[in-house]
Order: structure tokens, then C-alpha cells, then sequence
């Protein structure tokens, strides 16, 4: 048992934190989401210089890292900084393409790694809510072409990518397990349409038309209808991903709220004094290490078995969720108004805390997970 | 004890919802029913209804144009007009401003002034807090300096709700700066038009400027603008705040958003199953309405006390607090009922001028930024935390 | 709308309270639970003439009030001193015999309102939790007689009743809605054992065993098979009485607590001067309010239609059980470990805020129940 | 970063376990799942048991017969214990004296001591609490003075756990009544059986007298009894406190509960339902066990930090509050469980010394004793609320 990061991830760690402290300051943040830009082209190039996409991949798979650890490390100075660039793509669309490609498929990968290429996954549909089986997008064949027809929604930095990662139906009904399909669309092929917007947390998104987009077998990501297990385990790296990034958030609201309530003054003293505030911080630092935990205990999980795999994602998604409302919730009550304002960075980290709750199962969904996982 | 309302309160509530039903403009109720932000024209065309009905003023004399309503014909319109969506009336110059005027203003201050509430030629706003002073108001530093028939006033006012729309503002400002902290202030009001005066709108975590910062720099303000005595503002000041806190638990609101909230629960599925069927969701808002339900009734408790004259004392604190949790639980449903449907920022279909199309079913645009915005509950009007500190205070003694 | 007491229920509740506060003091109470009475005959007849007994049952009924305020008001004042005599018998068993009776039976009630027969209501068996239609124990005809077999548990006040209104299945399977009636048993048929206990908050009860009860139809209570409605009802009013005691424990708990806030002293000054301790005790208050209102709210809609009834009844008991358990243990850490000992007051009001709700459905069972009325 | 123990320590836990299934009686494992208390004799035994294999002072250096376990293999060990329901060891001379004699007790203490604890010719008990002190241990009043080579004690001590018990008690008295609050107290070893020593059991809210009061009058106790220097016992007992904290978080008790709790709602049904299918209670009881995952994680990192020699600081207070949290509410759950059978009070049930027959299934008599017991979590131990100041003041250093 051993807690203790090794040396090369306490480097990447700490390089990269370095460099956001020094490039990504909340102002430069607000510009760049108050701009068209759906993300800085050039903070990205950096990062992945750094080896930032690098440190999503296996070995083998070109990379240097890959495993759940890597992730944690990676996000939680994403979720510390409110970075905005497209990392989670690399983790999601890139991990499947990684994870299913052909070899020509996956030279893709080198492509994400160097920072050259964006890949979406465009796995969301109106009425799916959270569920990843709930499919009505189709792939019909057609002669030698696969046509597909559908809208796929909450497609994250679907602005901005070169390439989408779209699941499909080939066979069977809209929530069915089988029957769905993995396939790469670049997004400047005939019939697709991306019609770009930014998520509350200033995170770009898409909703994507694909209406008659004719495609061949080669863009099939692996094999015809058995997509969904694939899918399945790319989001649960995803959920790894996004919970490290939520605690980078929290630990991030955290320390401006610590800050706070020391130079703050009301009544004649430092509001930290007031030991109501005092006994709801120390609940608060509490939560932020059971959200760590959680993390750890994803992240080291994530090559198990795939239900000791989905119940550790539910378990952090769960507590990652309850515990970033309360951080959100309380810093912003200790600040007061100023934890209100989009000028401090304090309303960046709630807004971001608070949607990673609506993205790929909130805390009730994964609880039920969780239950029907346990009694199964 | 005896839960029935009389006859005439009944007859009341009968005439009220006939009024709004015929009254209300349609246009309007879907925009506060799909939470968009209204335009400043639509805040004046509510306060135009209102007023040619003569229920604007619920609370002034009918002297000055008011209802003389008591605690609980006020409480009825408002939970009727909340029922269907009606806009909310701003409460600046009508129930923050107003009284004041009706009780240390000048007879012609009260003529000047409180017509033009009335006809919307003033809209007027509130400089209270200052930058560093939140919830500790009396740390007013905007200085007022007499000079001949002028104040000359410097400072600066924050947190100022709709700022941006004011002619006018009510401040409390320092006139004797070597006084201790709650003597010396006096309570002065200020043509906005005047040269020096300065707003700066303040986005909030929903997007929205709702608030504003408001600078006077060198601003002369005629001392006929002068409230009542020189440094005895905070007497005032104190007297707005306790005043009128009759819809302070906020029960329409909330009700209104139990039944959005059941709307969008009976409609959006989750897993092949509707969320108002789905046992955890279902025990939440459950969980809700019966707090809602209970807390309504506290409401009236307190509402009927006062309609027989007796003064709200920790009550109030106690409907602030409870309001607030329950108010913000009810936005957190709803915005979790829309799963990732809450996600996109949509402010140009949530600004009330637009008419652009949403993303997502009806409710998913405004329900994440309906959940920040109200974030401003447990903080504004006296944070949640000294109203607990009130409540003790008023219990324990210590 | 007027929430100010009538002349006579507020003469009732200060007559109740002087007399309570005069003669049953924390110790009194200890002793009596320590001592193998059920419960003390002798306050129990003081209480009737006070005319405590009188004012569960309707003028028609020959008492002088039966409404929810009624009951409201009385029980509060049992609940604030800790009462352990049979008062709720009265409700329950009482009320089913006043309002299901023929004019012989009727007799019992006036022997109730006397103070000198307790008639306890045996509902409750092994396996069916707080579903009062889930009934195993049978009532068959045999020639003449009834002959009824079968076991009731959780009987209140079973230990020191002279008579039981017990429910048995004349027709149907265990949780059928039709073919309940109710019997009125005097404890002394053969057939009828009693056995004695106290629960955790000192209230005698008792499991009693039917073996072969030999009754006639003059002891069926109301028409044959028909008998669930009628328990609800009864079981509605009991659980305004229950309510409304446990909101009477609760002002006693917070009075004792803040009475203790005050002269306890620690770390040089009373503790109550501890703002963590303050803003948690402003959050308590604000739930006993809440749940005085919602008493009210049953006591006020006790006549109205069933569904009504049953929306109020399940509402309040699911607020009255999430205040009490707040009140329960908030009080006891406030105070510290002289929270804990039975010697002090305050562990008996903990004790029974969480037993009652235990009785009739608790918190959970009163949610769903809520929902299910909401939705149905 | 490794979630996995090393071979060494799976072979640990192999054998702990081994161990375990071959010496737990299968009586004393049935009345600590059933929740029954403990008779004297039972926990004798148990301590005896430990002893003849040499585990039963983990933390103790094998030079005194101790095991020399570090944190991760005493962590092994109370997991294993739990999860098998076997007795806790009883902490007041094993881990809480023994520490203190280990750092500054003398030769001769240790060896007249020590290995009596181990032996079981002394139990042991904590005389540190007074009326009216609570969490302001300092605040000793309970006088010795020094009269030759005795001291004489007089004074009270309360809240002793199984003091009935004990035939030893370890005591913070006031040597000198001058000095200031934390100074001028000593740590004394008392013989219980010295004429002037009584005990007064209290009974507790869930009806055992877990608790006592132990009376001094006139006590005179050998200055031998000593332990360090005089007036500098303040020193010796917050190391007492600040030792051995790694099972703090109690995980291992959570997890059993969470076994028994599971083990119930598979067996009691609620409207025909099973309690593990109540979606509301199975909501409730995933809940905790999400938070009992992340919290046992929790504490392996202070556990695997405190192996490498790394001394908690607020974690310690972090993993007592949150552990208390979820073991409080485990108890609460498992009392819901039961329903109208969590009603009756069954002490000779409960008694470990009888045979009694229980009311209602398994587990239902001491589901509601065992909640109101738990209630002692947040109190004993330094409260949650000082916990609490702990954790905020080494984060805001105010």
C-alpha cells in the first residue's frame, strides 16, 4: 500500500501546475470564454508539449502513462486551474480510438497526443439523459456505405474537433445493449452539422445534426454492434477524469475560502474567527478529503473486473457529486456576494463543480447504479 | 384555532384571480413561468396593470394611493399572483423607499415622491452596502458633505439589484465622521441624472448583471433630499429593514416552483421512467413539499399575529432562514431534474427582449441559472448567518 | 383564520400543565417506570377528572371535545412532562368504540372517560410492520361463537387494559384491504394471555396471544369484515395525538437545552455564548416551529375527506419524525455526556421523541405513503 | 500511489484470520453480533485468549510482551476482529496507561504493571473527567497531597467506562492548587480496593451503566504510585490522548454494522417488500457504505503515513468526525430497520450474562440501545465540536 505518487507523476504534477499558475489566470480565463474561441489553440499546443495528452495513453498505445493515476494527477490541476482546453476528449473519444482502432485508425492517436487533432465523443442524445445504451441515432447500410441519421447532443468541445466518436444504432430498439456502433465522423463530411454553444462552466459543447452522413465500413470503431461495453468503459475513465477535476475545483474553492475568511473582516475581526463558519469549514475539509479518497480509489480500480470498475465510478461519481454541492454551496455562502460575482474566480469553480454533477450520471443516478450493482 | 379563511378573505382571493386572469399578459407569464429575465418594459407594464388597478401600493395608505391591506390580504394576492406567474412588483420604492418616506419624510417629499412611484416615472433602487461592509451595513464610508444648500457626496454603493434601470437611488451616507459607527449617517436621496453619479453593472454567477456598483464623485445632491434628521439615518435604515417583512419565508415563490417543478418531473424520464416515478427523485421533492407545506402554515402564523398587530420579532429570522433552504432546494431539483439538458448557457433565449429558440425541453434554459441566482437568498437582506445569530440572540439572551 | 386557542382547551391546557408540573416530576417518573406498574392508577384518575380523558371524545360521545386541537392540546402537555398513562388508549381504542359501537358497547366509554377502564388497541403483528390491513390472526365462526386465534404484538398499554379492541381476518389473505373486523376482548376470556413489557421510553406494552378466544357476535365492534376504515380513521387521530406529543417532548427537550446553554459554563464562559452551538440551536428552533405547524395542519384537517386526512396525517408524521430525531440528538451532544444519563430528564424525552417513530409508520413508511396519496 | 497490501501483509492477515475462525468462542461471537453486552468474564476471557497467542498488546515493544505492530498491521488486525464480531480488546490499561508508562513511568512501574495488564490481574479504568469539566480536561479539581510518602486524594472523578469493573484507575489530580490551570496537576496510579475509593455506576439513556463515579476520600495512595514528576501530569495525559488514534475512524466496526445492517433488510420486509428493495432505505444504506469506502481510504492514507512514521495531525480529529458521523448513523439505520420491533426495552435479553429470550427477530432488541449508546461517539474522546476547532484552527491558524 502505498500513497505516495511516484516520481515521474509527482513531476508531471508539478510542471503542470507551474505552468498554469504562470498562464492561466482567471482573467485570461474569462476572456478566452467571453471570446468565440472555443478554447486557447495555443495554451493547448503547451499542454500537450508538456505531455499532458501524452499522459492519457498506454505505453503501447504511444503514450506515457495511461493508467487511472495519471489521470487523477493530469485533472486535478485541470479542476485546480478551471482549465477549459479539450484533455477530456484525449481520455474519451481518444481512449476509444486507442482502445478499438485499427492501426490506421489509431494513428489518430499520435495526432491527439501531439495536440494536433481534436476528437469528440458524440455519445448523447435528447432523452437519453445519462444512460449510454438509449441509442436512436441509426447506421443503416447502404450499398458499400453506412449512412447515419440522428442528433446527438451534449457533444463536449464538439466546437473545436476535427473528428467525431459517434455511437449509433445498427440493430435493435432505442435502449437496447446491443446493437450499437462505434464510428469515426470527421465532422467536415457531408450531412454533418455543429451547431456550437458553451456549458454554463464555460466548457464548449455541441449539438450535432448527422442527416444522411455516408460514411464506409473503415469508419466503424471496432466491431458492428458491440460498441456499448467499450463506450462503457471509456466513460468510466471519463468519470475518473472529471472526479479528479472536481476535486482540483474543490480543493481550489477551498483554498480562496481559507484565504478569505482570514483577511476578511467584519463586526472587527477576521470572519474565520466566527466559529459558526469555523465548524461548517471543518465539515467542508472533511468532504474534500472523502472526495479524494473517492478518487483514489476509482482511479486505482479502474483495470478491475467490470463490476468492481462501475461500482467504484458510481461510489465517486456519488460522493464526488455531494461533496462538490457542498463545496460550491458553502464557499459561496462564507464569501458572501463576492462568491457570487463572475469576476472571482470563486463563481468559475462552483459553476464548473456544479455541471460535472450533469455530466455522464449526477449523484442519484449513480446511486442507483451503485444499489442495483451491489444487490446484482 | 380554526385553518379557514372568512368570507371576505375568501371573496378576496376570488376577485384577485379573476383580476390576474384577465389581466395578465400572456407573453409575460410564460417569461417568469420558463424563468427568462424580464425587460426593463416588462417590469413597467406589470407596475402600469397593477397600478391602474390601484394594487400597486398593497401597504400605503389609501391616501397616497394604497390598498391598506392587512397581512393577509397581502399574503393572499401575493400567493395568487405567484400561482400564475405574475412578475414580482419591485420592491424599491414601493415597500423599501415608501415607508420611509410615510413615516420620517417630509409631507412634500411624500408628495414629490410617492406618485411618481406610482406612475413609474421614478424607479429607484437601494444604496445600502458598501464594498468590505456586507452583512455590517453600519460601516457606511460614502461621505456626505454639507456645503450651503448642497450635499456634496463621494463614495461608493455595491450590490445595487437593477441598478442599471434607476433614476433614482435612497442611500445612507456619512454626514459626521467623527461619530460612532451607526451615529453620523443619514439617509439621502439622489437624482441619478446628476453629474458624478457612475453605475458599473456586476455579472453574476449566472451571467447576469443584475446588480451594480454605484460611484458619486463630487455628486450635489439638494439637501431637501435629506430624509428626516441629519445623522439619524441608521434609525431609519433599521426601521426599513424589520418593515414589511410579510413575504419574507417567500411561499409563492416556492410554490410556484413545486408546481414547475412537478410539471418537469411528470414529463422528463429518466431510464424509461418518468422522474416524478422514480422513488429517490420523488422522496426529494416529497421531501420538499412537506416542508413547504408546514412552513406555509408557519407563515400564516406569523401573518395572522401581525394582521392583529402584534410585531414579527425572531419569527421573521426563522422564515428567512427556513424560506431560503427550502426556495434553494427547489431550485437545485429543478435544475437536477433536467440532466445534462441543464448544461448549456442560454442567455440569449433567457433575455426577456429575445426571442430566440432553447436548447432542451422547457425549464432546462433558466433551471442552472435560476440555481445560481438564488445562491442570493441565503446571503442578501441579512445573511442566513445572522439571522441564526438573531434567532439565538432572541432566545438565549447571551 | 385564527391560530389562538378557544377560552376552554387554553383553560384545559393550563389546568393540565399546573397540575403535570406539580405532581409528575423527573424522578416521579423514574420511579414508576422502575417499578412493576404499568403505570400510576392513582394520577391516571386525577388526569380523568381533570377532564384530560373527557376531551378525546365528541359531546355526542358524551365527552366535550374530540377535535384534532383537542387532542393537539392535550397531548403537547403529555409530552412536555413525559406521561405515561393511558391517555392514547383513549384515542384509539376508545375512539373505534365510540365511534363503531352499538349503545351496550358505548358503556365502555363512559367507564374510559371516568378513568376507571383502559381499552388498549391490539393491531399489530409479527411480519406486518406498520400495514395495519396486514392481519394473520383469524376470526372464525363456530356455531354461536367466534373463535379467534393468533398473536398481536406491540400492544400499548396491553399490560394494565381490562378490555382490547384487537383486529382479526374474518375472510381473505394476510394483507387483503376487506375482511378486517375489530373485536372488543376483555382481557380475562379464557384463552387471552397478556404479556407484560415496557418499550425503551418506559410506555407499558404487551404481546397478547389468542388461543381459541371464544367470543360472540355481541363483541364484534361495527359490520363484519369492514373494520379497516374505521382503524384508519382511529389510527389518524392517534397519530395527531402522537404528533402533537412528541412537538410537547421536543419544547421540553429545547428548554432544557437552552436552560443549559445558559448556566453551563466551559473554557471560561457559558457555552451557549459558542456561535457553532448558537446557529445550530437557531436551526432546531426552526424545526420545532415546523413542526408545531405541522400539527396544526393534521389537528386542522382531521375531518376532512380521507385522502385529505391521510395527506396531513403522513406529512406530519414524516416532519414530526426528522424534528424529533434533529431534536433528539442535537440536544443530547449540545449537552454532553449529562445528556446521556437516565437521571436527567433530557434522556427520557430523547427516548420517547424516537420511539414514537416507531409507532404507526415512521418517517419513511409516512413518505411513500405521501407520495403514493400525491400521485394517486 | 498502490491500493494493494504487500505479501507480507496479506500473509498477516491469512494468519490474523486463521486465528481468529480456530480461537473465537462461537458464544462470544454471538452475543457481540447480537449486540449483547459483555460480561466481566467475557471480556476476560477474550483478553486471556489474546494474551496466550502474544497479541494482545499490538502496539507494546516485545521486550514487555507487546507485538511491536506498526499501524498498517494493527489496522489488519482490528479488520479481521470486526469482521468476525469478536470483542474489542479493552483500551484503559492496554493503550492508554501502558503508553504513558512506556514514555514516562519508571522501570519498576513498568515491570509491576505491564505484565499484570497482560495477565489480566488488573483491570484498568480512566480517572479523568470531573462533574463539570466535560471537554476541559484541565480543569481537575481532585486534590492529592503530599503527606510523607503518600499522597491523599480527595475529590470525584465521573464518566469511567466499566469502572464497576476495574481494580485500578489512573487519575489527573491537583498537586498544586496554585499554579495555573494546565500546571500543577500529576498523574497517579490508585489501588481501587484503598479504603475511601467508591464507585457509583450511572445509568445511561439506553439503560447499562456503562459509566461511573468514582469517589476519593481521604484515599491514601503510595508516592510510589507516581507516575514521571509531580505537576507535570498534564504533559503525560495529552500524549495519552494524541497516542494511539489509528483506529480512530472505527472502520472496522462500521464495516460490521454494515454487514448486520445488510443482514437485516434482506430479512425484514416492509409493505411485502424487503427492506434491501425499499429503494428510499436501500438509498439510505448505499449512502453510507459509499461513505464508509471513501472514509476507509481515508484513513489507510493516515494509517499508511503513520507506518512510515509520519504523525497525523487534523486527520486524526477529521477521521474521529466523520467515523462518528457514519457509525451514528449505521446504528440510526439499523434501528429504522426494525420498525415497531426497535419499540420493547429487553435488558435481560441484552444482559450477557443470561439466557433470555428476545422479542422480535435478530438484532431487533439491541438495535435501539445501540443507537442511543452510539450517541457517546461525538461526546467521549474530545467532543465532534472540539474536533472540530482542531481541524479549522491548523487550516486558518486563527
Amino acid at each position: 500500500m502505498d500513497f505516495n505518487l511516484t516520481e515521474e507523476r509527482a513531476m508531471l504534477r508539478d510542471t503542470l501546475r507551474r505552468f498554469l499558475a504562470d498562464k492561466y489566470s482567471h482573467e485570461n480565463r474569462r476572456a478566452l470564454i467571453a471570446s468565440s474561441e472555443p478554447y486557447d489553440a495555443e495554451i493547448y499546443a503547451e499542454l500537450a508539449e508538456l505531455g499532458v495528452l501524452g499522459a492519457m495513453f498506454r505505453e503501447d498505445q504511444d503514450g506515457f502513462g495511461g493508467e487511472g493515476f495519471d489521470l487523477m494527477v493530469v485533472f486535478e490541476e485541470v479542476g485546480r486551474a478551471g482549465v477549459i482546453e479539450p484533455v477530456l476528449p484525449a481520455v474519451l473519444a481518444g481512449g476509444l480510438i486507442a482502445a478499438l482502432g485499427n492501426d490506421r485508425q489509431r494513428e489518430l492517436v499520435d495526432e491527439i497526443i501531439a495536440g494536433t487533432h481534436v476528437a469528440a465523443l458524440a455519445q448523447g442524445e435528447a432523452g437519453a439523459r445519462y444512460d449510454l445504451n438509449h441509442v436512436e441515432t441509426t447506421a443503416v447500410a447502404d450499398g458499400d456505405a453506412i449512412v447515419l441519421n440522428g442528433i446527438k447532443t451534449h457533444v463536449l468541445y464538439g466546437a473545436g474537433a476535427q473528428t467525431l466518436v459517434a455511437s449509433a444504432r445498427e440493430t435493435g430498439a432505442a435502449a437496447d445493449m446491443a446493437g450499437i456502433s462505434l464510428f469515426l465522423v470527421p465532422v467536415n463530411t457531408p450531412g454533418v452539422t455543429v451547431n456550437g454553444h458553451r456549458n454554463m462552466d464555460g466548457i464548449p459543447s455541441a449539438t450535432v445534426t448527422l442527416d444522411g452522413v455516408r460514411l464506409t465500413d473503415a469508419a466503424r470503431l471496432g466491431a458492428a454492434g458491440e460498441g456499448l461495453d467499450a463506450l462503457e468503459a471509456a466513460v468510466a475513465r471519463g468519470l475518473t477524469a472529471i472526479c479528479a477535476e472536481a476535486l482540483g475545483a474543490m480543493e481550489a474553492a477551498k483554498d480562496l475560502t481559507i484565504s478569505y475568511l482570514k483577511e476578511r473582516k467584519q463586526f472587527g475581526m477576521p470572519i474565520g474567527k466566527f466559529q459558526a463558519l469555523q465548524h461548517r469549514m471543518a465539515d467542508m475539509l472533511i468532504e474534500v478529503e472523502q472526495a479524494r479518497s473517492a478518487v483514489i480509489n476509482l482511479a486505482g480500480n479502474l483495470d478491475q473486473p467490470r463490476d468492481v470498475r462501475k461500482i467504484h465510478a458510481s461510489a465517486a461519481k456519488n460522493l464526488i457529486g455531494r461533496a462538490g454541492a457542498l463545496v460550491a454551496e458553502e464557499c459561496i455562502q462564507m464569501h458572501g456576494g463576492i462568491g457570487m460575482t463572475d469576476e472571482y474566480a470563486l463563481s468559475h469553480f462552483a459553476r464548473r463543480l456544479t455541471m460535472i454533477d450533469h455530466l455522464f450520471g449526477d449523484s442519484d443516478y449513480h446511486l442507483e447504479r451503485f444499489i442495483a450493482l451491489k444487490a446484482g | 384555532m380554526d385553518l379557514n379563511y372568512t368570507k371576505e378573505e375568501q371573496a378576496f382571493r376570488t376577485e384577485v384571480r379573476q383580476w390576474l386572469k384577465e389581466t395578465l399578459p400572456r407573453e409575460l407569464r410564460e417569461k417568469v413561468r420558463l424563468g427568462k429575465r424580464l425587460a426593463k418594459a416588462d417590469m413597467e407594464l406589470w407596475h402600469s396593470l397593477l397600478n391602474a388597478r390601484g394594487w400597486l401600493a398593497p401597504n400605503w395608505p389609501q391616501a397616497y394611493g394604497g390598498c391598506e391591506w392587512n397581512a393577509v390580504q397581502r399574503h393572499i394576492f401575493e400567493e395568487e399572483a405567484c400561482l400564475v406567474h405574475a412578475p414580482r412588483s419591485l420592491p424599491f420604492g414601493l415597500s423599501m423607499l415608501a415607508p420611509v418616506l410615510l413615516a420620517f419624510g417630509s409631507e412634500d417629499q411624500r408628495q414629490r415622491f410617492l406618485p411618481r412611484i406610482l406612475n413609474g416615472q421614478h424607479w429607484w433602487c437601494q444604496g445600502y452596502s458598501e464594498p468590505g461592509a456586507g452583512s455590517d451595513l453600519a460601516a457606511v464610508k460614502t461621505r456626505a458633505v454639507r456645503e450651503g444648500d448642497h450635499y456634496v457626496v463621494n463614495g461608493q454603493k455595491t450590490w445595487t439589484t437593477l441598478g442599471q434601470h434607476a433614476n433614482w437611488i435612497f442611500c445612507l451616507v456619512r454626514t459626521d465622521p467623527d461619530a460612532k459607527k451607526q451615529e453620523g449617517i443619514s439617509f439621502l436621496l439622489i437624482d441619478m441624472q446628476t453629474p458624478g453619479v457612475t453605475v458599473r453593472p456586476i455579472v453574476l454567477i449566472d451571467g447576469e448583471p443584475e446588480v451594480n456598483e454605484v460611484f458619486f464623485e463630487n455628486v450635489r445632491v439638494p439637501a431637501e433630499n435629506l430624509v428626516g434628521e441629519e445623522n439619524k439615518g441608521w434609525t431609519y435604515a433599521k426601521y426599513l429593514l424589520t418593515h414589511e417583512r410579510t413575504n419574507i419565508a417567500g411561499v409563492g415563490f416556492s410554490n410556484a416552483l413545486l408546481t414547475t417543478l412537478k410539471h418537469v418531473a411528470g414529463r422528463v424520464k429518466s431510464g424509461g421512467q418518468l422522474l416524478a416515478e422514480n422513488p429517490h427523485f420523488a422522496a426529494r421533492m416529497a421531501q420538499a413539499e412537506i416542508d413547504l407545506m408546514a412552513m406555509a402554515t408557519t407563515n400564516l402564523r406569523v401573518v395572522s399575529a401581525a394582521a392583529k398587530g402584534q410585531a414579527p420579532g425572531a419569527e421573521s429570522s426563522m422564515l428567512k432562514v427556513k424560506g431560503t433552504v427550502i426556495r434553494q432546494e427547489l431550485t437545485s431539483l429543478l435544475r437536477r431534474a433536467m440532466g445534462p439538458d441543464a448544461l448549456p448557457f442560454q442567455p440569449d433565449f433567457l433575455d426577456g427582449g429575445s426571442n430566440a429558440a432553447a436548447l432542451g425541453p422547457d425549464h432546462a434554459a433558466a433551471a442552472a441559472p435560476t440555481y445560481f441566482n438564488m445562491r442570493k437568498l441565503s446571503i442578501f437582506g441579512g445573511s442566513n448567518e445572522v439571522q441564526r445569530t438573531i434567532i439565538t440572540k432572541a432566545i438565549l439572551g447571551l
